[in-house]
Formats: C-alpha cells, structure tokens, sequence
C-alpha cells in the first residue's frame, strides 16, 4: 500500500497558537541583558569582554557536547545555553581569569542542567550555581574587584560596607549609572531596569517577584536604617548596589527554577529579600543576592506544593 | 521469666567482656595517650617561646575572673627565673572557634611567636592561618601598642597583612593576640615585674 | 540566650547535619524519595535523637564521669541507642499502632543512623551543659528534618525529569546533595 | 564459593562504597585527603576484622533476640579499642579524623556484614570477607580523595603537584564531596552497563 | 461602563473582519442531506422512517427514547435515499438519515403557527421546545427542554443568553443578533417565561458594540431584559465564567449553573425557541460561518442541518492554498475532521479551514516551568502539575490536581512557548479518571 | 578497669532484661513464613495480583487468601518455592502465560483515514473517528502499552506495531488491561498458531484497508484437521478464532491463510523462561545492613 499524502490533519484543540515559544522568549531575555551588556563592556573593557565570551563559547559548547552524548536532538536556534553563560559572566568580577569563567560556566550547563535532563528540569539557577562553585572554588579571584574605566583593585560598595573599612562609600548617583566596582553586569542599574521593563512589557516575567523581592530588602533596610540612623538613602544604598536588581529581574524570575503560582512567587520574592538582607548584615559576605535565590530554589518545589491555587467555584476565595 | 534472666545475663557477659577488652586497652594506651599530649603541648610551647626551659600553668593566679578570650596564662622560666608569657586563647572565627597560643618576652616586652593550635576555618582560605608565613607576621612586634588588620602590605609598624580574602580570619587571630597583648601589658608590663617569690 | 541562639542557628543552617557534616547520609538518600517518608523519617530520628541525647547526657554526667571511664562512651552510648530504638518501636507497635504504621518502618534505621551517636559525641565533645545539650540536639534534628524534606521535595519534582539513565538514583540525589550544600554555603560565617 | 571469591566479591562485584551505597558518611566526610581516606579505610577494615571474628565465633551462642544489642556492643568496643590506639601512635590522623573514628560504629556495613555473612558462616570465610570488604572500601575511599585531593588541594598525599592558584577549594568542601562520590557513582554505573560484571 | 469579565484567560486575535460585515447569505440547498440521528448529548434518536419513505420538510424523522435526548427533523422535502453510518462533525461515526431533496420544499402538516403564543404555560412551552428538537446551539448541543425542566430545590432567578462568542473567526451569532434582534428577544422572554425568572441578561462582548446596540433598542420593550457589555477575552463565553462575569456567582465545582440560579442559553438557541413557539418551525436550519485562511470567500450562512461542509466551501468559492485542517466549531474548541463530506449539524456554529502555518515549526519543548499556563487558566487549575501527572499515569492524583474542574477552553495551549498540547493530557486524564469511577461503581 | 567491666555489665544486664521485658510484654506476632516469602517474590510491586504490592501479597498466601497463581511475574519456579514453603502441591499451578498482540496492520498493510497529530496517547487518538487508521479493530500504535509494561518487555517496532519480547513478558496483564482495543491477550507460552486479527467486518468491507485482515474465507476452519479455529461471532460481526485446547500447534491455517492473518510463531522454551527469570527492581530499597530484620 502507498503512503497517502493527500490527507487532512487530525488533531486536539486550540488549532491556533500564539506566537510565543521558547526560542523567542530567550531572544527576548538575550535582548533585555543588552543594555548592562553595553554598560559593563564600557566600564570593565577587554577584560569583561575574554569573560563575557568566554562563558558564552563554554557553556554554548558544553550544550552541545551534553546533548550530543545523551543522544538528544541538537536545537541550534534554542538559546537558553547563552543565557545561562551571559548571566554568569554578569555577576563575576570583570578580572577573572578566563579558564576559570569557562570553567564555570562548564559546570553550571553540565552539572546543574543536564544531569538533571536538560532544558527545563534542573532545580537550581544554573548561572547563580556556577557563581557560588566559582567563589567557593576561588575566592581570592572572585573577590578581586576592579574599578570602572580604570581598572585599578578597590573594593565593592557592599565590601565597604560590611568591612567598613573607612573608605567613602559611593554616592547613589554613581550607583545608579554604574560606575563603581562590582560584577560586570551588575554595576549599572539603569542599564537592568531597562532590561527588566523590557521583559516585563514582553510578559515574561511577573511583576510580584522583583515587586515582593526589591520590596522586602527595601522595607527591611528602611527598618534597619531607621535604627542605625541612616535614613533613606541607607535602604536605597542596599537596593542599588551588589547584584539586588540583576538577581530580582533575570534570576529570581528564571521561568524553570522559581514557584509557578502567583502566592509561590510573591513569597518566594519576600524569602530572596529576607535572605539577602540576612546574609549581607549578618552573614559572612557581603553580598548574598546568589545564595538567597540559591535557597529559595530549593524551597520551591515546597512552596510550589502548598500554594496551590482555589479551583474555580471550589469554595472561599483566598487567592 | 527465665528466658529474661537469661537474655539479661548473656547480654551482661557480652558487655562485661567488651568492657574487660576495652578496659585492658586502656590501661595500655592511656599513658601513651597522655603522654602525646603532653608533648604535643610543649612542642608548641617551644615553638611559641624557644628559650623557657620549664612551663608553669598559672592560670588560677593571673585570670582572677573568666575572661571572655584568655584561656590560660602560662608563665615560661629559663634558668629557674620567669622570663615569658605564653597565653592560651580563643577567639571566634569565621566558621568557629579559633584558639592560638601566644608568646611574650617579659624582657624586650615583644611578641615572640603566635601559633594557631586549633581552627575550622575554610580550607584554602581561613585555614591559612595555620601557615608560617602568615604567623610569623606577628613575631617581634611590640606589645605596647594594639595590633589591626590591614588588607594591603603593612605601611605601619602595628599592621598584620591579612591572609587574602580571609579578613575575618585574620582578624580573629589578632583579636587573640591584642588580648593577650594587654594582659600582657597590663600585668607584666616594664613597670611591673614579675613579683619574685611565685617560684614555687 | 543568646548562646541557645547561635548553637540553633549554627546546627540547623550553618553546620546542618546532613549537608555539611556529613552525618546521616544513608537515611537521607534512602528515605528522601517521598515527602511523606520524609517527615516520617525526620520525626522518628527526632524522637530518638533528642530522647539519646537527653539519657546520654545523663549516662555520662552520673555514671561515666564520676567513675572516670570517659572511654567507654562510645560503647555505653550505642548501647543505649540501640536498645532505645528497639524498646520504642516495641512500645509504639503495640500501644500506637498508627503511629507505628507512620514512623514504625523507620525505626530500625536510626540504629546505624550517624547522627544520632554523632550528635549524642559533640554534646559530650562541646561539653554542653543540660539545656545546650537538649537545645543542641533538638535543633540538629531540625536540622536533618529540615534536609531531609526539601531534598524529597526537590525529589518529587525531579520524579519525571529526564535524568540520564546513569544518573539516576543515589548518583542524582548526591548532586542535589551538593548543590544544596553549596547553597547553604550562603550561610556560612552567620552569626 | 570459593576463600579467594569471598575475598574478590567485596573489592568490585559487592563494593561496599559503590555498589552498595553503605559507609557513605565517612566517604564524604574524611575524603579531604588521601591520607585522611586511606587512614579511614584502615581503621575500618581493622574493626571489621575484628568483629567478623568475633560475632563469627560467637554465632551459635548468641540468642536471636538480643542480636543486635550484643553485635552492637562487640562492634563498639573494637571501635573504642582502635580510637584509643590511634590516638596514643598516629595523633595527627586521629585528629584529622575526628568524630568519624567512634562513628564506625554505626558504619552500617560492619553491621551488615555481621548481620548477613559473620553470623552464618565460620571464621576462615568471615575473616576473608572482612578483608575484602575492607580492601574493597579503602580503594574506594582512597579513590575519592584522590580525586578531591588532587582537584580541591592540588596535591597528593601532600605532595603539591597543582600551582596554588588553579585547584578549585570547592572539592576539599562538603559540596565537593558529594559532587565527587555522585559522579563516580554515575561512572561506575555507565561502566558496569557496558562490561555487566 | 465598567465591562464585565472573569479571571484568567487569553487575548486570541479574531479574524473576525472577515466575515462580520456582510449580510448572511442563504446557503442553496443541496440535492442530498444527511441528517445524523445524534445530534446533541444524551441518547441517539431511533429513526422513524424508512428507506424509500417520502418526507416533508420539518417532519419528525427521529424520536427520543430517553429524558436527555431531542428528536430530529427532516430538513427538506423529499425521498429516504439511505440510512448509513457516516463521519459526524463530533468525531465520530453515527448512522444517518439521507434524504433525497425534492426541491417542493412542501412543509410538514404539523407545522403551524400558534395563535396566541401569549398564553402558553411553562410546561407547554417546554413541550413544545421538546418536540421542535431544539438544543443549546452555541456548540454543547444540550437538549434545551432538560434545562429548563425544574430541579428539585432549585430555582432559577436569571437566564444568561451567550452571544459573547469568543471563538475566534466566528461571527455566526454576530450575524444572528444584528439580523434577528427580535427573534432573540422574543426567544428569551419565552424562555424566562417557561423557567419562571424575572431577569433576563444579554452578554455581548465590547467588540461587537453594533449588536449591543441593536439588541438594546430591541429590548427596550421588555425591562426585564438588560444587555451586558463585556470585555473582550477568551474564554469569555465559557458558561461558568459567563455566570461569574455577568452575576459575580462560582458555579461550584462539579455543579450545573442551575445550582446559583443561573441558566445560560446561546442567543441562536432564543430565537430558534421564539420560532418553534409562534410559528411552530423546530429547528432545521442555523447560522454558520465559513471562514479561514483557506477560504476564498469568508461567508455567513443560513443553512440547512444536514449540508455537508463541502457544499458550503464550495459556494465560498472553494479553498486556497494547501489545506492542513478542516474545523467543525471555532479554532480554540472546534474538531477537526479527516473529510469535508461531513453534515452540517444542530451545533455547528462555524467550519473553519486553515492553511499550514508557515514559518518556525512547531516543535514541543519540555516544559520550561514559565507558569502562563497557570495564570491564564479561567478554573484556576495548574495544566503544567496535571500533565506531569498524567503523563505518568497518575490518574488519582490528577483527580486531586482538580482535572475534573478543567472546561478545556485550551488558553492553556495557547499561550504555552513549549507548544505542549496540555489539553490533550488534560482530557486523557479526566478519560481515566472515569473509566476509574465507572470501574470502581461497578465494583459496589 | 573493674568499675569499668562491672558498669558495662551493669547496662548490658539491664538493658537485656529490658528488652527481654518488652519483647514478651510487647510481642505481635508475625508469621515467619511471610519473610521468606518475600525473599522469592519478584519484587517489582507490579500489582498484577491486585494486591497492594509484594508484602501484601506474601500475607495474603500465609493467611490462605489467595492463589499463588495469582503472581504472573513470578512464574514457575515462584509457584514451586511458594508450595515448598507452604507446603502444598505444586502440580495444579497453570502454564505461563505470555502477551500477544493480535493485529499485523503496520504502516505497509493498513490504509489511513487521517494524519494525527498530538499527543501519542492510544486512547487520545482513538477519540477522533476511532483512530487515525481505517481499521476500527486494529492497534492504534501510539505506544501506550509500551509504556506501561513495567518489566521492559514491550518496544515499538519500526512498523508502528508493539513487539513483545517473551522472554521478558510476565503475562503481568498490564498491557491487556491498558489497550483500549483489546488487541493483547494472555496466551500460554506453548501457543504457537494465533489469529492475528480481530477485524469483525465482511471481507469486502476489511480488505480494502488492511491487507492482513480476516475476510472470514473460512479456508482455515475447512482446513484445520483438529477442529481447532472457527470463523465465530465476536462482537458485531465475525472473526476467526483459534480453540487453544485444541490447536495442536500444527500451523495447516496459517500456512492456508489467504491474507496471512493466522501466523505460526517459533517456540518459546518454558525452561529458558525460568532461567532467565525476573529482573528485580533496579533501585535497592533495602540496603542488606540487617538492622530492619524482626528480633
């Protein structure tokens, strides 16, 4: 018997689809992370740049190389692997040695993703991973920290902070443009803010998790502040500084890591705010933007199973 | 009930013949035990103050009260005359404590070498402490004046370069040190000697 | 006050049990695959935990210590253990046996459980008086509880991920293992 | 079977560290170092040695229902007998070590061992299977720490062989120690589906 | 105004310019009809004629053996040429009626007009939409004189009449309700009159602002009667998040809107209610779009049940392009069907054909967790957890996961970037979830 | 030393009366035989015997309840180990049984009705007009028994139908229970001759979509010398169907069959099966350390 070509499609509702799918939505991402892109080769160089790349190629190559082994079917047009490898770069001083940014990036896609199966399925950030590996692993090179333009050693305006080592700390306005010493795409919050309306105009992302994360650090430091007598600008020096709106807007938002109903989401963004605050007054660095968000991914799948939503005309409304 | 006696007394036997194998190697190793103990100490002490010949622990007679850092105060003597401190301390760190001995020199009034005994400090960071290179930072300073932590090379004479990115480590260690320091001072210090007649 | 605060916060988060010192492993690959056996298994390890580490306490303070055989804690306390978990799952099979039915399956494991007797050498080790001893041991089966159950959560999820053939089983839940424990490296240097 | 298969049996078919997933506490927690990790593999095979023995010996006098209490005091007092003559002549390793020398006693592969093969079989047996199974969980413990040794310190058995800035601390961390013995698991397991030993 | 609307839900572009402007054409009458004997939910009719029988158009050739069923009518005049199984637009196969068109179009005896539709009583009203075959024609096709039959204990207070259509494409009631405002009208105030409810509510989506207008002024003779504006949105049409739109009232999980007082009619079924009432016709013909990428001439139609899709294709001026898919009903809900020579029925509102889409392909990604399927969904239900759970055969925890609460409105499919056809497993797992309480009754 | 040998015996003593105390004081009893039954069972909890798993399974033989028989997993040798711990007779226990699928229409042999698209789900796609395929009767060849079996013996051949691999079947019922065409039937491993097509339509109605159908020619039924395979009734039509007690394994109908839908299989040796018996459940709930074994 032949094969019948001349056949109608048989198939289950909807017949029609919106134009989102997942090749997309990363381009989208790729696009919003172009602005702190922009501003940290601008302010950290040729040496942001070998990372930037660096995390890139490997985690690229890496994808690759793990979906090639495990015999699955290589999507080129599927870009997670180069958004994983961007955000790491971002949040890693612009003077590490580029082994160790490929290094690092090798483990986020090979360890955090793909044993775990893939796109999808891994339950802790990749790129935040592959931070804490790396300052875990090398925390002399990780705490180096350049000064933008110039390149000379200085330190964080958080580590000024917690180390409170009498050097003055940055002016709010210097905070906001980006020209202080921190990770590569972290420095400049316009640059994020930009990146994150983007995709919050897009409808990626649901405004309760940065809402609730930036809100609670910001209410809890206008309480500490309040105390220490630093008024608002202390609240607003802990907003803008460290990696607080690169982690709110593209980690703590990360669609595979993070609670899927909108309670999860917003308690998930209070604990990522309590943390933070936690660890950057209490804890032993100075900033903990990754390790909170860290910890709540492995709250999630907790929180995910005890906020489940009411059912449509199943009782008290609650949510 | 029978059955219960029994299972009692069997299980009796059993302990009592562990508790006569254990007892025995105890009787064996405990001198041994002590013995590395002890020796232990004195290893540090003469890496902490080379010169003493005997230590004396005289804790009770220079900590009246508990102190919140000093441990115990060891009186060093050469020749039968006391001649340097060594104090036990124990400081918090960054991961927990961090106990160091260090050693004065009643005559020069300087610092003769700091030694970190015990520490649970990161490995490849914190635990640097434990290297020579970063104790041998204190050897020769002076008593009189309180140590701090610099993060780059010394520019003062009372600045300790901190082991790179173990700040909190370094700091716990010179805490210990600036304790004992002011003990020191404050007890010993070159107006004050060391009242004679404490030789037992 | 605040001495019971740091030795809570030090056992549940910074030092946990489980992800940090490595104390109660087997458990905590074996029972973590469901959450409901998790919370089982974490309150049975509890119960047993804070009732050694109360008697043990004693044992030593009345018994070992006044008699000068400190060396015979290690047998004196696993006797103890043992023959504790063993009089409590007869007692629990026969007066609850709901209960037996949740935790019951559990018990027998806690004999070979490391945390129980490790938890049970460091109150002896940091030379806890009563209280820290008790609020040391209750806040380290927090601590494991707390593991254990976000590790079956995480678990729970991963049931129909597409794991590699190798790596399925204890080799994927040691690398949930680390990578909690490198997010709970965030809390190090706390307090 | 045969003296020499009890022997062979426990160092790959029935490896306790990895094929059978048990010791697994003190695999990850004194696997610093190859020395820390072989120490511990010796102390373990000395106890299992002696308790296998022992309880072998024992077999037919011990009643069914205090089995356990009565294993569990043997297998202690081994336990405290090694901690004590460790502590008096290799200090350094005994410090090392730590708590994870009383807590071979709860080491569930001693009791295992005691439970399944001492209790049913005689000495000659017993005594081969404790070497194995010894033999078998040293190699894996000096397996491991090689690998975090060498990654996470960049020496082996103290010997610098890395320059100090490329070895990756995470490895000698407790979240190296996993990541270690989960990889090695997942090796073995790609490994035995290719050879099915 | 403040529109009206509910939780949930997805903006869907209509294409609904391609048909909405033209006056509906009255489609020709072909030479054979096919009549399935279901037509509706609930049991098949058994047919009362035979092959070689003559019939007159609007006799009853089909009756009803069961409460929850509705007979049929022939649609024509003319011969039974055969009874057959045939392809139903349900996706399915059922037996039919053909009858051979005699072009007399010579009316049925029976049929005539009521002399004073005034004064019939609720129960005769109701026997009368019985006997006129007439069931809900938004699509659900449910015997309209089993929702109007009182339930014990309940009572209603309003009647919702559907003319929200949110299906993409189709303008069907659009057209109804600009052409037959007084139809509706009359309809629904029978309609309110057979249950015994003083209230009566139009609900109009805010894009067709030229119906509401017409309906208003054509229901300004009844106060009873009120026209709602709502908000254009996906599944706005959906019964119970209509009720909840226009009433603010949860059906409850499992319950028939009846349980709040609500029943909730398509403004097609009101006026076929208004005609079989006055003038006695049962239902036989009903508004259909044609339209899709692959139809050359978009078109409303006025059509007979039993026209076959071909037949309406083939006056639309046939297809463009390479045919992928022929859909019975709008594209978010519709089934498709593997042959065009399929019969129009009592709920076929629309025949939608499209073209293969072009440009990226439409591969399924594993679920990337991204949740719009969670915050689109109008039930409130989370597609992602149940899919994973059918998908490994969970059928008692996908009951727990409230599967059964899902109305299949496929917004979830929609917005999904992973292109997972959530609603598939959805629907496999309320299948199981059955078969399991058929089981475990049959059991006991 | 003494104090130390006298305090130890002092708790080991105390402790055992304790326990010896409890253990009679305290005692449920637990029939032994249970254990050891469960050391035979296969282990993969696979339910075929409607029990809640093997532990239930194992009390429920002890108390008399159910028939050995009742675990297909186990087979022969299970039933030969349950009777000697039971000590009844073995001799009563039926032949294995093994899955067989009962179509042959491939992507080659039968004509399609529709492309499908969507979920590969048998009875998903049964839903639209009966499936993609012409034949109402046939295998849907979306897989779903595939996935259920829990012992791996079931792959999706390159012709779109499920191939059963014998050796690994269990004749647990799974498959059976989940084809919703009822296509799979638990046949005695010696059964070689198997009909393989329950297509009830007139000839002239099955073979134009499916080359392999029964047209229901009867040439097998005139053929067959024991009497053994009847064109029957079988739901709305009629079909051929082999009479296993008496086919004789002689394959006349097959070879006779115009359409080659009754097939003669090669045999499958009833000791290989034994031999290679049952894998066990990969994951090791139990890790053999001996504590969890009742006092």
């Amino acid at each position: 018997m032949t094969t019948q070509n001349d056949l109608l499609l048989v198939t289950s509702s909807p017949h029609i689809h919106s134009p989102d799918n997942v090749p997309n939505a990363m381009r989208d991402v790729l696009l919003a992370l172009l602005p702190a892109l922009l501003c940290g080769l601008y302010f950290f160089g040729l040496p942001a740049l070998g990372v930037i790349v660096s995390c890139v190629v490997s985690a690229y190559v890496s994808e690759l190389l793990c979906l090639k082994a495990m015999g699955k079917e290589v999507r080129i047009t599927e870009q997670s692997a180069a958004v994983t490898g961007l955000l790491l770069s971002f949040c890693l001083p612009p003077a590490l040695p580029i082994w160790m940014a490929a290094l690092g990036s090798a483990f986020a896609i090979v360890i955090v993703k793909h044993l775990f199966g893939g796109l999808g399925q891994n339950v802790f950030n990749p790129a935040l991973i592959g931070r804490a590996f790396l300052l875990a692993s090398f925390p002399v090179a990780m705490t180096h920290w350049s000064k933008p333009l110039d390149g000379v050693t200085t330190a964080t305006p958080l580590g000024i902070l917690k180390e409170a080592t009498g050097q003055p700390l940055p002016h709010l306005s210097e905070l906001f443009i980006g020209t202080v010493a921190g990770s590569i795409g972290e420095t400049s919050a316009i640059a994020i803010l930009i990146g994150g309306c983007y995709l919050l105009y897009r409808g990626h992302i649901d405004w309760r998790t940065p809402v609730s994360f930036l809100g609670t650090v910001f209410l809890l430091t206008a309480v500490v502040g309040t105390i220490k007598g630093g008024g608002i600008q202390y609240p607003l020096f802990h907003l803008l500084s460290g990696g607080l709106l690169m982690g709110a807007f593209f980690m703590a938002t990360d669609w595979v890591t993070t609670p899927v109903t909108k309670l999860g989401r917003i308690l998930f963004g209070c604990g990522c705010g309590s943390l933070v605050v936690l660890i950057r007054l209490k804890g032993g660095y100075p900033e903990g933007v990754a390790y909170s968000i860290l910890l709540m991914n492995v709250v999630t799948p907790l929180i995910d199973r005890y906020t489940k939503q009411r059912v449509f005309g199943g009782g008290q409304s609650n949510g | 009930m029978g059955d219960i006696i029994k299972l009692g007394l069997f299980l009796m036997m059993v302990a009592a013949v562990a508790g006569l194998g254990v007892g025995y190697v105890n009787i064996k190793a405990a001198p041994l035990i002590e013995k590395q103990i002890l020796e232990e100490k004195i290893r540090s002490f003469k890496e902490v103050y080379p010169e003493g010949d005997k230590v004396e622990n005289e804790t009770a007679k220079y900590l009246t009260a508990p102190d919140k850092i000093l441990k115990e105060v060891n009186i060093a003597y050469k020749n039968g005359t006391p001649a340097g401190v060594l104090y036990l301390a124990e400081t918090k760190g960054y991961a927990g404590p961090v106990t160091i001995l260090a050693g004065f020199d009643q005559a020069s009034g300087k610092i003769t070498a700091v030694k970190v005994l015990n520490q649970t400090e990161t490995p490849g960071l914190g635990a640097k402490a434990k290297d020579p290179a970063f104790q041998n930072r204190y050897k020769g300073k002076d008593s009189a004046v309180a140590l701090e932590v610099s993060k780059t090379p010394p520019t003062k004479e009372n600045q300790i370069q901190a082991i790179t990115a173990s700040t909190i480590t370094s700091k716990a260690v010179t805490k210990g040190v600036n304790a004992a320091r002011e003990h020191f001072v404050a007890t010993f210090g070159a107006t004050k000697q060391v009242k004679t007649g404490t030789v037992q | 006050m605040q001495e019971y605060l740091i030795i809570i916060v030090s056992a549940v988060l910074i030092n946990n049990i489980v992800l940090s010192q490595f104390l109660g492993i087997c458990p905590f690959l074996g029972v973590s695959k469901k959450l409901s056996s998790s919370l089982g298994m974490g309150g049975a390890v509890s119960f047993v935990l804070v009732l050694s580490g109360a008697i043990t306490w004693v044992v030593r303070h009345y018994i070992l210590v006044p008699f000068d055989i400190g060396y015979m804690q290690t047998v004196a306390f696993i006797l103890i253990i043992a023959s504790l978990v063993q009089f409590v799952e007869m007692v629990m099979r026969k007066f609850t046996p709901p209960l037996y039915k949740a935790l019951g399956i559990y018990l027998p494991l806690i004999t070979t459980n490391c945390a129980v007797l490790g938890v049970a050498i460091i109150n002896v080790q940091k030379d806890f008086s009563f209280g820290k001893a008790m609020t040391h041991s209750l806040a380290h089966s927090a601590g494991f509880t707390l593991a254990l159950v976000l590790m079956s959560g995480i678990r729970e999820r991963m049931e129909d991920a597409d794991i590699p053939e190798s790596m399925q089983g204890t080799p994927i839940a040691l690398v949930i293992a680390a990578l909690m424990s490198i997010s709970f490296l965030g809390f190090s240097g706390l307090i | 079977m045969s003296l020499m298969q009890e022997f062979t049996k426990g160092i790959i078919k029935e490896n306790p560290l990895f094929r059978l997933v048990l010791g697994t506490c003190p695999a990850l927690a004194v696997t610093t170092s190859v020395e820390n990790g072989l120490g511990m593999g010796a102390a373990f095979t000395g106890v299992l040695l002696a308790s296998n023995i022992a309880i072998s010996l024992m077999r037919s006098i011990i009643p069914a229902s205090v089995r356990i209490p009565a294993y569990v005091v043997i297998i202690a007092s081994f336990v405290t007998m090694t901690d004590q003559l460790m502590h008096a002549f290799t200090p350094s390793l005994y410090k090392a070590l730590g708590i994870f020398i009383p807590l071979i006693v709860v080491n569930c592969i001693i009791l295992g061992r005691a439970e399944a093969f001492a209790s049913r079989n005689s000495v000659l047996p017993s005594i081969m299977d404790a070497l194995g199974m010894g033999l078998g969980f040293t190699i894996a413990l000096g397996l491991v720490s090689a690998f975090r040794e060498v990654l996470g310190a960049g020496s082996f058995l103290g010997i610098q062989i890395l320059p100090e800035s490329i070895p990756a601390i995470l490895m000698i961390l407790p979240p190296g120690g996993f990541i270690t013995l989960g990889c090695l698991l997942a090796l073995l397991n790609k490994l035995q589906k290719k050879y099915a030993w | 105004m403040s529109k009206a609307t509910f939780k949930g839900g997805i903006h869907v572009t209509g294409h609904k310019e391609l048909t909405s402007q033209a006056t509906t054409t009255v489609a020709a009458v072909p030479d054979k009809l096919y009549i399935p004997l279901s037509q509706h939910i609930g049991a098949a009719c058994a047919p009362l004629v035979h092959v070689g029988d003559r019939v007159k158009k609007g006799q009853c050739i089909g009756d009803v053996k069961n409460f929850v069923s509705s007979p049929i009518h022939a649609t024509v005049s003319g011969s039974v040429a055969a009874i057959e199984v045939m392809e139903h637009p349900g996706g399915s196969f059922v037996p039919c009626i053909v009858i051979e068109n005699d072009r007399l179009e010579e009316w049925h005896e029976s049929i005539k007009a009521h002399p004073d539709p005034a004064q019939l009583s609720p129960d005769e009203i109701r026997a009368i939409v019985l006997e006129a075959g007439i069931v809900g024609m938004g699509g659900a096709t449910f015997p309209s004189h089993v929702k109007y039959s009182p339930v014990e204990g309940k009572s209603a207070d309003t009647v919702i009449l559907n003319g929200v259509e949110c299906e993409p494409y189709l303008t069907s009631d659009h057209r109804l309700m600009l052409e037959k405002s007084d139809r509706i009208v009359a309809g629904l105030g029978y309609i309110m009159k057979c249950v015994g409810c003083r209230r009566g509510v139009i609900a109009i989506e805010d894009n067709k602002m030229d119906a509401v207008a017409v309906l208003q002024e054509a229901a300004r003779s009844n106060p009873a009667i009120s026209v709602v504006v709502m908000k254009e949105k996906y599944p706005q049409g959906s019964e119970k998040q209509l009720i909840y739109a226009c009433t603010g009232r949860e059906v409850p999980v499992g319950g028939l809107p009846i349980a709040v007082g609500v029943i909730v009619n398509n403004v097609g079924t009101a006026a076929a209610v208004a005609d079989a009432v006055e003038f006695g016709i049962p239902l036989i013909e009903r508004y259909v779009t044609v339209s899709g990428d692959a139809v050359q001439k978009p078109t409303n139609y006025l059509a007979r049940v039993g026209t076959l899709f071909s037949e309406l294709i083939a006056q639309s001026g046939g297809t463009v392009g390479e045919v992928e898919r022929v859909i019975s009903g709008g594209p978010m809900m519709g089934k498709t069907v593997f042959s065009p020579d399929v019969p129009i029925v009592k709920g076929s509102s629309g025949i939608v054909v499209l073209t293969k889409p072009t440009g990226q392909s439409r591969t399924e990604y594993p679920c990337v967790r991204c949740a719009k399927c969670v915050d689109v969904c109008p039930a409130f239900l989370e597609p992602t957890s149940i899919v994973k759970l059918a998908k490994r055969n969970k059928w008692d925890e996908a009951e727990t996961a409230n599967v059964m609460s899902c109305i299949e409105c496929g917004s979830c499919v929609y917005v999904c970037p992973a292109q997972i056809p959530l609603v598939q497993y959805i629907r496999r797992a309320k299948q199981a979830v059955l078969a399991g309480k058929a089981k475990a009754a049959a059991v006991k | 030393m003494l104090i130390a040998v006298i305090s130890l015996a002092v708790m080991g003593g105390l402790f055992g009366i304790i326990l010896g105390i409890a253990g009679k004081k305290f005692a449920v009893e637990v029939d032994p035989r249970v254990e050891e039954l469960l050391n035979f069972m296969p282990g993969a909890n696979c339910g075929a015997c409607g029990m809640a798993g093997c532990g239930a399974f194992a009390e429920a033989i002890v108390a008399g309840e159910v028939n050995p028989r009742l675990c297909a997993p186990g087979g022969a040798s299970l039933y030969e180990k349950i009777a000697a711990i039971m000590g009844t007779d073995v001799s009563s226990y039926e032949e294995r049984k093994v899955a067989q699928l009962l179509c042959q229409g491939g992507f080659e042999q039968s004509k399609m009705l529709y492309e499908y698209k969507g979920v590969h789900d048998c009875h998903l796609a049964l839903a639209n007009f009966k499936g993609p395929k012409a034949c109402n009767y046939g295998c849907v060849r979306m897989g779903n028994c595939s996935r259920v079996c829990p012992f791996g013996a079931i792959q999706m051949g390159s012709d779109g139908l499920p191939v059963i691999n014998f050796y690994l079947c269990t004749g647990c019922n799974k498959c059976v229970v989940e084809c919703p065409q009822q296509i799979l039937q638990l046949v005695g491993v010696s059964r070689q001759v198997h009909v393989r097509c329950l297509n009830t339509d007139k000839g002239k109605d099955a073979r134009p979509i499916c080359t392999t159908a029964c047209i229901k020619c009867k040439l097998c039924e005139k053929n067959c010398p024991e009497d053994a395979v009847h064109v029957v009734p079988f739901g709305n039509g009629t079909v051929a169907l082999v009479d296993y007690e008496k086919c004789t394994n002689c394959g006349i109908c097959a070879a006779k069959c115009p359409t080659k839908a009754i097939q003669k299989n090669a045999a499958i040796s009833e000791e290989v099966l034994r031999e290679i018996g049952i894998p066990k459940d990969e994951e090791p709930g139990c890790q053999s350390c001996g504590v969890c074994k009742p006092l």
